[in-house]
């Protein structure tokens, strides 16, 4: 085994960045900050793809699995001999996957946004920003121990609040990053509590050690944790469901999506980043890491499919009603993640039932490439044409020529079109779904379709329905901007010829997987047809669309409206907690508590002024008291003490 | 039921009816006179004891002395016809109860006291032996106190006299 | 009476005493006290005089203690008096509700 | 190195500030007589950490004993342990960073400066002592300035809540002398080290123990007595609050965690009454804070809810979570104080503290927002800095505890990380971001003084978030001691 302490360097080059220009930034850096983050981030990123070769290449498989290597270990807080938070570096199939999904789509996001970016006031907090998002996401990739994956969770919230609530001065934007953040610590205080549980059962928060401590069925911990329950649920259910919360608030699942759509008030290519490729598959690196547990509680497995599934499909629904662009691809991720999740979900461990763990992060592998691309794309568009709105554009195809054969390639692998990677890994994810669970594979069907249906009416109603109406225009973006579409366009393309089912597996055994044409038909041929409706809809501007909407009715306002679940969640927050429960207990502090107090001093003062009336200035009274008290101890002492 | 036991009771009776009255009459002069009279009848007891010098005193001081003095004031402060308010009714009923419970307290102590009264031992009250007891400087006398009280006795004149001196000061 | 006639006069001066204390407590006027402290004072003397008579012959203490506590009286009364035209020059009245000034 | 020397600087500086005048001399002498004060502490840690590597395992270090009353076995006891050093060196930051952001205080400075380092005195003394009759003589002596500055330097109506606070704490340490007096009367000594020998019986432990608890705990902003804490806080001027919220609220904490290592069994017997009070303390503090409006009220009441987390790790009776207790004590002494200068440095420029009429500072003065956030990500648990370390220790020592009410309790008060979540962005997302008002917008950025002080208090936030091993090397012997006597350590299996 060769050494691999340089990937610590692979972390700590953004995180230096973020150092340098987070306190240097405004004065000296302003202008070359852009430079700074990309170089650094440029370098990580070759250094993570030497980390992959040599470790799928060079060092290879040892009696057919890749090996896991501990490259590096530190206790960081010690709760007690065998409980405590050490920090280090964990190189295996996955992680180093996602080292490589991580840093190539965070450089090309350093390097689009040097052109989008440009002449912004806080250039150089952006880029800060940005290192220490990319710094917290590689960190949460390596973490070695639970607790480090909540530290470095918990900083990828607060670096995606930062960015998000990058335009400070708007305050729809501080808004979200304060919904953003808010949720997803909701979420996080689920994760906590699962950490909390499978800690204190597990004996230990190592991940390599709680895996196997509580896969073997006959272990101590595995039985206790199994046998002690909580309101029926045993505690293994618990921690893991508890866990996959945590996850589901950060990819955005059906109850905790809310956040997601608002999250696009950051710059688009935050949106590229945070809300495309990395953040939000972070819930499904958790589950993927901790699958082996995963896999021996199919009651947590089955919440990790039905709430995926269900995300994938409500979120089609939403996306097909959206007129902003970033909103419909902010939901087209939410859907694309619910794939992912409800793969992971369907799957077992090990040989052909593990096909969906398989399917599933190589859809994460691909969907990162085309969703980054359609959302600098869009970034393009709008830094072109200065709104979301989709009514605004059109016939923007002569305008910018490579911009729109970029967002037509990843349209197409969104799609699921053979030649493209969404094709492949969808395929792998709806064979999976089709052997396990046909409920699942029917509806991944049907939002294959709505998925392509939606994307093709984004790509025609910006670049086609029609003629562009801007007069003044610059360009399309100076070649910062050009050059990371083309590469992820390339990307979008080559990535389905990657043979991911012989690198990462569920049991880490190469699995080989066919293609069969038979198969494929069924949902190829639902994509085309889907793609004809949007051509037919949306190709000439026309009023059909409208006229369908007005078909649909309530169920379009519905829609549109993403379903009244974002007021629920304020109805709840302005109507129920603010008014039930906080002013009751600010009132009652001022008043009940604090007034007990005042209550106290006020008898005192009262008991005081009824005292100070015994010194009436009356001398009779004296006399009157002093008999009283000669008579009182007279008595005492003749009678009571002999 | 013999002629001094009579005469005692005669005695007890004056004082304490005097002594009623002269804390409850409304005119103040004539409440002065009442406890003339009370004065006067506890020297009358202390001629029943056979202490004649104590008697002879206190006729002389506290007769002589005080109730003029109390007499003196009495013109000096107000015109002695004058009515004295009645004091309210609450006050009187306390203090009367309060007066009456202490009497029967110290009345049953007094019987369950058994005193063991000496007798036999001669009672010699002679002024001739008082006067020696009260200059000897032996084990029993006097002299101290007796200074002492001239010293207090000189204190009090010098006291009353600047108290009561018409200050022209302050006019 | 067969035995010595203490009893009684003790019960008498208990009963001049509570008398004095009555007049204390519900005169206003401040010369009216001062009479009630007199017949008070009065009868503490006969109960020295009847103890030193009926109890301790042989010694004259009880008798002094009187001779003092007479001697002091007059000494009180003087002051007490000089006190009162003091006090009658100041407020005009010697009513004792008058002179409240020390109160709270 | 004795310890008096601790003492002796204050009141040397002190002294000094007395015999100078003018605002220029005054807090120049203020400025070197604490700097001195936090050299002397650290070089205390050197020393302390020299001691500890070469094998003196001695509970207590560098103690000097001196016969102070003999006829009531009083004696000037004074010795350190890791908790009081990590004590010791919170209050010495806390003191420089408070009076370099008084800097400009020319109202009746030369008291004001007085008030300061007496008050840092008494909590000097008050961390060092190993007899119970010093502990409390300190802790008296720590009262009066608090109320005095309360009274004269505050805003608000300052009487009011001078006189309130005061008096809570005039009643909080009534009740700890009569746990005193209860602990005395049964081991005829007032000697901590004696004491724990000796042993108090069962009865009298758990009839004198909420004495004592109860008194500390008025200190610390236990749940119902707690209302002095937001009224004096927001009517305290910047420095005082600083010291109030974050030294004379440690006073209490330690004071609770002396307690329940000397009397352990009425400590487990009311263990779940301070539990609760804990847990309430915690939701009810958080709560509370959403609904404030004035940025002082919002840290005043936050800071009950994060005590309440000190009194939760006490309350929990095992390892695990008393570190946690003592390393919260001091991330949350050190992210109080931070809060309160940068909302005193707020309130220096802008004239309000209410969160309506504040609006995107960040424009203005980027680097109080930026310290303001800081200070409130801190306090809402973001790992890298102090906080974070604190609650999860304080969550994993808790949740040890196999009971499973107080594992309800364990989570209700990690709910809390919510709500203070929600509150805290709430109060950054008003001042900080969102559009300046154009008064506003002209306002000068943090003067060198201001800067030096939240540079201080940072370092102290980052490296105990960044490296918590060593505060953890440093209180561990000292809690392995307080479970010695608490008899069964509850460790993790």
């Amino acid at each position: 085994m060769s050494n691999y302490s340089y990937i610590l360097l692979i972390p700590l080059l953004p995180l230096l960045t973020f150092l340098v220009l987070g306190i240097f930034g405004r004065k000296y850096f302003n202008t070359t900050a852009g430079f700074i983050g990309s170089a650094s981030l440029l370098a990580s990123t070759i250094l993570s793809f030497i980390a992959a070769k040599q470790y799928f290449f060079v060092d290879g498989k040892l009696n057919g699995v890749y090996q896991k290597i501990i490259a590096f270990k530190y206790t960081w807080l010690s709760f007690s001999p065998n409980v405590s938070i050490d920090m280090g570096i964990i190189i295996d199939p996955i992680s180093v996957m996602m080292l490589i999904v991580v840093t190539s789509v965070s450089l090309m996001v350093h390097v689009f946004s040097l052109g989008y970016m440009k002449g912004e006031e806080r250039f150089a907090t952006y880029y800060a920003f940005l290192s220490l998002f990319t710094f917290s996401m590689l960190g949460l990739i390596l973490s070695v121990n639970i607790f480090q994956v909540y530290i470095f969770w918990e900083l990828v919230g607060a670096s995606s609040f930062l960015l998000i609530g990058y335009y400070f001065s708007k305050p729809s934007a501080v808004a979200a990053a304060k919904k953003a953040f808010i949720v997803t610590r909701f979420a996080d205080l689920g994760f906590l509590i699962g950490i909390l549980i499978l800690g204190f059962y597990g004996g230990t928060l190592d991940i390599g050690l709680l895996i196997e401590r509580l896969t073997a069925t006959q272990s101590a911990e595995f039985i206790n944790m199994t046998t002690a329950s909580f309101l029926g649920a045993s505690m293994l259910t618990w921690g893991l469901s508890l866990i996959f919360i945590g996850g589901a608030g950060k990819s955005a699942m059906f109850p905790l999506h809310i956040w997601l759509p608002d999250a696009m008030e950051g710059p688009t290519p935050v949106s590229a980043l945070i809300h495309a490729a990395t953040m939000v598959v972070a819930g499904v690196y958790l589950v993927a890491r901790l699958f082996p547990i995963f896999s021996m509680d199919p009651s947590s497995l089955s919440l990790v499919t039905y709430i995926g599934a269900f995300s994938a499909f409500f979120a089609a629904v939403i996306a097909c009603t959206q007129t902003d662009i970033k909103r419909v691809l902010a939901y087209s991720t939410m859907s694309q993640i619910g794939y992912m999740m409800f793969a992971l979900g369907i799957s077992k461990v090990g040989g052909e039932e593990g096909l969906g763990y398989m399917a599933s992060l190589f859809h994460l592998f691909t969907h990162a490439f085309f969703k980054s691309l359609l959302f600098l794309g869009a970034g393009a568009v709008i830094h072109m044409v200065h709104s979301n709105e989709m009514k605004d554009m059109g016939g923007l195809r002569k305008l910018m020529p490579i911009t729109h054969i970029a967002f037509l390639i990843a349209c197409l692998a969104i799609a699921g079109i053979p030649p493209f990677a969404g094709f492949f890994s969808k395929e792998e994810i709806l064979t999976a779904a089709f052997h396990s669970n046909k409920l699942i594979y029917g509806v991944a069907l049907f939002t294959a379709a709505l998925t392509s249906f939606y994307m093709f009416r984004l790509y025609f109603s910006i670049f086609w329905s029609k003629e562009s109406t801007l007069q003044h225009h610059h360009g399309e973006g100076t070649w910062s901007m050009k050059l990371p579409l083309l590469i992820l366009a390339a990307c979008a393309v080559l990535a389905g010829f990657v043979p991911f089912s012989n690198f990462i597996t569920s049991d880490g055994k190469a699995l080989e997987t066919h293609i069969d044409l038979i198969f494929s038909i069924a949902p190829v041929g639902l994509t085309l047809i889907a793609i004809s409706i949007a051509a037919y809809l949306y190709k000439k501007e026309n009023d059909k669309p409208s006229k369908l909407a007005a078909q649909f009715g309530i169920l379009y306002q519905a829609a549109f409206k993403k379903f009244y679940v974002d007021e629920l969640y304020l109805f709840i927050t302005k109507k129920i907690i603010f008014p039930f429960i906080g002013h009751p207990i600010a009132w009652a502090d001022k008043n009940i508590v604090d007034g007990f107090m005042l209550l106290l001093g006020k008898t005192t003062a009262k008991i005081s002024f009824k005292i100070k009336g015994i010194q009436s200035g009356k001398v009779q009274n004296y006399t009157l008291y002093f008999f009283g008290g000669i008579l009182i101890l007279s008595i005492l002492f003749i009678y009571t003490w002999k | 039921m013999n002629i001094t036991t009579i005469l005692f009771y005669l005695i007890a009776a004056c004082i304490l009816g005097a002594g009623i009255l002269a804390v409850t009459s409304t005119k103040i002069f004539r409440a002065a006179i009442w406890l003339l009279f009370s004065l006067v009848s506890v020297a009358a007891l202390y001629f029943w004891m056979q202490v004649e010098f104590i008697a002879a005193i206190q006729i002389v001081v506290y007769v002589g002395g005080i109730v003029v003095l109390i007499i003196f004031s009495i013109f000096l402060t107000q015109q002695s016809g004058k009515e004295m308010p009645k004091p309210r009714a609450t006050k009187t009923i306390s203090s009367l109860a309060a007066a009456l419970f202490g009497f029967l307290f110290t009345c049953n102590l007094i019987k369950h006291y058994s005193f063991e009264s000496a007798i036999g031992k001669p009672f010699d009250s002679s002024i001739h032996t008082i006067g020696i007891q009260m200059l000897s400087t032996q084990e029993h006398g006097y002299i101290l106190p007796f200074e002492v009280i001239s010293m207090l006795l000189l204190a009090a004149m010098i006291g009353c006299i600047v108290i009561a001196m018409k200050k022209e000061s302050t006019q | 009476m067969s035995e010595s006639p203490l009893i009684p006069i003790l019960i008498v001066s208990t009963a001049l005493f509570f008398i004095g204390m009555f007049g204390l407590f519900t005169r206003r006027n401040m010369i009216t006290m001062l009479m009630a402290i007199e017949l008070m004072l009065n009868s503490v003397n006969i109960n020295f005089v009847a103890f030193n008579k009926y109890l301790f012959p042989d010694k004259l203490n009880g008798l002094f203690f009187t001779l003092f506590i007479i001697a002091i009286a007059a000494a009180e009364a003087a002051v007490a008096i000089a006190i009162i035209i003091n006090l009658y020059r100041s407020h005009t009245s010697i009513d004792v509700e008058d002179a409240s000034e020390m109160k709270f | 190195m004795n310890l008096s020397l601790l003492i002796l600087l204050p009141i040397i500086t002190a002294m000094a500030i007395l015999f100078s005048n003018g605002l220029k001399q005054i807090r120049v002498i203020g400025l070197l007589g604490s700097i001195a004060q936090l050299g002397l502490a650290s070089w205390l840690l050197k020393l302390y950490l020299n001691e500890r590597a070469i094998g003196n395992t001695a509970t207590y270090l560098f103690e000097s004993n001196y016969p102070w009353f003999s006829a009531l076995h009083i004696n000037y006891h004074i010795g350190i342990d890791g908790i009081s050093l990590a004590m010791i060196l919170l209050t010495s930051l806390i003191v420089v960073a408070g009076i370099l952001v008084s800097w400009t205080m020319d109202k009746l400075s030369k008291e004001y400066f007085f008030l300061l380092v007496l008050l840092s005195m008494g909590a000097y003394g008050f961390f060092i002592s190993l007899d119970l009759f010093t502990l409390f003589f300190f802790l008296e002596v720590a009262v009066i300035p608090k109320f005095l500055l309360i009274g004269i330097w505050g805003s608000g109506n300052k009487q009011n809540s001078a006189m309130k606070l005061a008096l809570m704490l005039m009643a909080g340490s009534a009740l700890v002398f009569v746990g005193l007096m209860g602990i005395y009367y049964n081991t005829h000594t007032f000697d901590i080290v004696q004491i724990t020998q000796i042993g108090i019986s069962a009865g009298v432990q758990q009839f004198f123990f909420p004495f004592a608890f109860i008194g500390f705990g008025i200190f610390a902003a236990l749940f119902p007595f707690h209302t002095w804490v937001p009224d004096g806080h927001a009517s305290a001027p910047t420095a005082a609050s600083m010291f109030l919220a974050g030294i004379s609220m440690k006073l209490g904490g330690y004071g609770c965690l002396r307690i329940a290592s000397l009397m352990p069994d009425a400590a487990h017997h009311y263990a779940w009454i301070i539990i609760l009070l804990a847990t309430i303390a915690i939701i009810y503090g958080a709560f509370a804070t959403m609904m404030q409006t004035d940025l002082k009220y919002i840290n005043a009441y936050s800071s009950i809810s994060h005590c309440g987390f000190v009194i939760l790790g006490i309350g929990m009776m095992n390892k695990t979570s008393i570190n946690g207790a003592v390393i919260q004590m001091v991330s949350h002494g050190l992210m109080t104080a931070l809060f309160f200068a940068a909302i005193g440095m707020i309130y220096s420029r802008t004239h309000t503290r209410m969160i309506a009429q504040l609006g995107g500072l960040l424009k203005a003065m980027p680097f109080i927002s930026t310290v303001f956030v800081i200070a409130g990500l801190c306090s809402l648990g973001l790992p890298g800095f102090s906080g974070f370390v604190a609650e999860m220790t304080v969550f994993m020592g808790s949740w040890q505890n196999p009971n499973g009410v107080y594992r309800l309790a364990t989570i209700i008060s990690g709910a809390s990380i919510v709500v203070t979540a929600v509150y805290i962005l709430r109060a950054t997302g008003k001042t900080i971001m969102g559009p300046i008002s154009n008064e506003h917008a002209l306002l000068g950025d943090a003067t060198w003084n201001e800067k030096f002080a939240a540079a201080l208090l940072i370092t102290g936030i980052v490296i105990i978030g960044i490296a918590p091993f060593l505060l953890n090397a440093l209180i561990g012997p000292g809690t392995d001691n307080i479970m010695l006597q608490v008899g069964k350590a509850i460790t993790l299996k």
